[in-house]
């Protein structure tokens, strides 16, 4: 459900790929033709592959924790079950993202150890607390709009497994979309205490929600090869307009002000203009030091480790690890 | 319904203590419950009685 | 741990400094594959793979993995090991033209299923069952009495009896998946709530 | 008649909502993401199963099942206290699932011939759930009741510590034998024996 904000440090060329394949490689993107696991692929583009889908992953199981936070407090049936099949969904979009990526070489296992371990990152946004139902209603309808617009545009990538996990996600998730907008309608249309509870968690979350796609593409990384390579689908700055376009008419029709008063769509240039992000604090929260990365890492590690008696029971020497196959 | 917890257990190395000696924890039926309900229920209904009037 | 999330606050004590050591051999469990017919009629698709101790677990942890939603009226699982892969091939190449058709004069003949991809990036389609004495012999087979009608990428065969098919009796599984509606975006239409909204606060 | 066919819906719709609501409070935690996904599916059909009974009981004159469900206190709540026990660790909640949907699965059986349509009807509906119910609970039941010493041990000591609870399943109400009379229910009396049945074979 998550993506944007992958960040793709100092992307320097590996040691010399074999011309003739390469050529081969490049010109079936060109083509529009999907990589398959038993091509041949760049050593770069295997490893910026596996740390993308790597990311996204972790960003669904533990984006399935703030969420999760209101699994127990979802006010009536429609919302309980509703969340109960969403933050369930996040789950099964981790496990089905953990296969893509298993199929370019890294086990499910090794992945989820780097999490806990603070070696791989995950989309900076689930480091935030959800202090109210609010808070939950802007991730499950505004968050999850900003990862379709990533995921719509990853699906269109190169690399097969992928895009078939993304196809998958992409329709699962359009009920999750429809599910939050749903609920902060009737926050919107509801009693003073709960449009000043949206109007709150507005405010709290936009910063982040800025941060999401990625840093502005003068700042970033840019790399010209990935998009060559359809790794890289779309700059930062696109995917955030993108989103901008759809959801702040969405938002501002309910009657809730974004709080940045410089936010205003450019009509010549078709751009958005704002108040331009603190950078500084997406770095330190993508790096582990947001005001709960250290809670949900911890809660990851313990549900390995409660769990780890019940996957030993299940291990037996027959049933060996194998990579997927698609 | 065809698989018996017996035909279960049977399979494993669990052992099955006489039901005749179990002391049936009765109580829940008729409203009477353990000190974890009650929480339960403070914590399900949070939202929900943060403002009564308020349609979720 | 002082969360805001009374799940966690329930947790036992959980360190928050120490880290996870790498354990050998890793815990990880056998890998199977997952096939799913959506509609009576329409052929079963590769959705996806999934980890478990067993088959039958494989089967059971399939269900809500891959068929919580949309249709289903069967599925079947196979262990990743089980599946024998063909080359894959690109542009206007069928990987078919790639295998000699020679007739099967081996002993024990078995049966196999054969899957087809027909488009890079898409998924496996279950096209039938041949018999044959071997994986490639059982590909050689299904060029001549299952010849594609497009370029065909890459090919799966399995061994039949590898398989652990939805028994008869357990067709019922699915019987409600229709109605779980909550899971689907249908049963979120906000419009009316919105106009009744807008109209008030104009 | 209807008290005591309020008393018996409420008793079934109660043990569903709040073991639907305990089990949720895995997902996310679960051991291993298949087993996460999938433990998730039961408890969101044991809280669609106790939204069925509720609407039956606003048909029989009880308020919407959102009042009913989430503003009653402790004391108005007819669920065996077996379901609100906290989780514990996974071997707890792994045994009751078990212990408790052979339980389920054999109620709504019996309720299948019940004279009450509406609970026939939903027995019939809700068949092919409680199967999968139950071939999951005797899947990882096997599976770990013979795996490594520590899941057996684990399992042994749950198990021990649940059947005192299980038990409670089967209280008798006080409309026993209205119930049965008028081929609404069985009663708990033969339940208790077939689950036992079952257990003993």
């Amino acid at each position: 459900m998550y993506g944007g904000g992958t960040t793709f440090e100092g992307i320097k060329a590996e040691k010399k790929d074999d011309p003739v394949k390469l050529a081969e490689f490049e010109a079936r993107i060109e083509r529009g033709e999907k990589i398959e696991p038993t091509d041949w692929m760049p050593a770069l583009y295997r490893k910026q592959l596996i740390r993308m889908i790597e990311q996204h992953a972790h960003s669904e199981i533990i984006g399935a924790l703030p969420e999760g936070t209101w699994i127990t407090r979802a006010p009536g049936f429609k919302r309980k079950m509703a969340l109960m099949a969403k933050v369930q969904d996040e789950v099964g979009h981790a496990q089905l993202l953990y296969s893509a990526a298993e199929t370019l070489g890294k086990s499910r296992e090794e992945m989820i150890d780097d999490l806990i371990n603070g070696k791989s990152k995950y989309s900076n946004i689930f480091n935030y607390p959800t202090f109210t139902w609010a808070d939950c209603c802007f991730i499950s309808w505004l968050v999850d709009a900003g990862a379709i617009v990533n995921q719509l545009a990853n699906a269109k990538g190169s690399y097969g497994p992928y895009c078939r996990a993304l196809d998958r996600i992409c329709a699962e998730e359009s009920f999750h979309l429809k599910y939050g907008h749903h609920c902060v309608i009737y926050l919107a249309a509801g009693t003073e205490i709960q449009r000043q509870m949206f109007q709150d968690a507005l405010n709290r979350w936009w910063p982040p929600m800025m941060h999401f796609f990625g840093p502005s593409d003068k700042i970033s990384v840019h790399s010209d090869t990935l998009m060559k390579w359809k790794v890289k689908m779309g700059s930062n700055d696109d995917m955030r307009n993108q989103f901008l376009d759809m959801y702040v008419p969405k938002i501002r029709e309910l009657g809730f002000v974004i709080p940045d008063p410089k936010l205003n769509k450019n009509e010549e240039t078709g751009r958005w203009e704002y108040t331009e992000p603190d950078w500084e604090e997406f770095k330190r929260v993508i790096n582990g030091d947001g005001p709960c990365n250290k809670e949900r890492l911890a809660v990851r590690r313990t549900a390995e480790e409660r769990g780890r008696w019940v996957r030993e029971a299940l291990r037996s020497p027959k049933t060996v690890y194998q990579m997927p196959l698609a | 319904m065809d698989k018996k917890v017996e035909e279960i257990i049977k399979q494993t190395q669990l052992q099955l203590t006489d039901l005749k000696l179990q002391k049936p924890v009765f109580g829940g039926r008729s409203g009477k419950h353990s000190e974890h309900l009650q929480p339960l229920l403070d914590e399900m209904s949070e939202v929900f009685r943060s403002d009564p009037s308020a349609e979720w | 741990m002082k969360s805001l999330d009374p799940r966690v606050n329930r947790l036992p004590e959980i360190d928050i400094e120490n880290s996870v050591s790498r354990k050998d051999p890793l815990d990880q469990l056998g890998t199977y594959e997952v096939f799913v017919q959506p509609k009576e009629g329409k052929p079963f698709q590769h959705e996806g793979a999934l980890h478990a101790s067993d088959r039958e677990m494989a089967f059971v942890l399939a269900k809500e993995s891959f068929t919580r939603r949309f249709q289903c009226i069967s599925l079947f699982v196979v262990r990743t090991t089980n599946v024998f892969v063909s080359d894959t091939t690109e542009d206007s190449e069928s990987v078919y033209d790639r295998i000699k058709g020679d007739v099967d004069k081996g002993g024990n003949q078995q049966s196999y299923e054969i899957f087809n991809l027909y488009k890079r990036g898409k998924q496996h389609v279950h096209i039938g069952s041949v018999s044959a004495s071997s994986p490639e012999l059982a590909m050689a087979a299904a060029k001549n009495k299952l010849p594609p009608s497009k370029t065909v990428y890459n090919i799966w065969t399995v061994k039949t009896s590898d398989i652990r098919f939805t028994q008869p009796d357990e067709m019922d599984l699915w019987n409600t998946l229709p109605d779980k509606k909550f899971r689907d975006a249908s049963d979120y239409k906000g419009g009316d709530k919105l106009k009744e909204f807008l109209e008030r606060s104009k | 008649m209807s008290d005591a066919l309020k008393e018996l819906i409420y008793k079934i719709a109660d043990d569903q909502f709040i073991l639907g609501h305990r089990n949720s409070e895995w997902t996310g935690f679960g051991p291993m993401l298949e087993e996460d996904i999938a433990f998730s599916s039961m408890a969101q059909d044991k809280i669609g199963h106790s939204f069925a009974l509720y609407t039956m009981l606003r048909e029989l004159g009880e308020q919407d099942p959102d009042t009913v469900a989430f503003t009653r206190n402790a004391n108005q709540f007819h669920n065996c206290i077996f379901v609100e026990l906290p989780n514990g660790e996974y071997d707890f909640s792994l045994v009751r699932h078990f212990l408790f949907d052979t339980a389920e699965a054999l109620r709504f059986e019996m309720l299948l011939n019940s004279s009450y349509e509406p609970l026939a009807l939903l027995a019939k509906k809700i068949r092919g759930e409680l199967r999968y119910h139950t071939i999951h609970a005797n899947t990882f039941l096997k599976k770990l009741g013979s795996g490594t010493e520590e899941s057996i041990s684990r399992l042994q000591k749950s198990l021990d510590y649940s059947l005192p609870y299980a038990m409670g399943m089967f209280e008798p109400s006080p409309y026993e034998s209205e119930l049965i009379s008028e081929g609404i229910f069985g009663g708990e009396e033969k339940l208790r024996e077939q689950w036992t049945k079952k257990l003993r074979k």
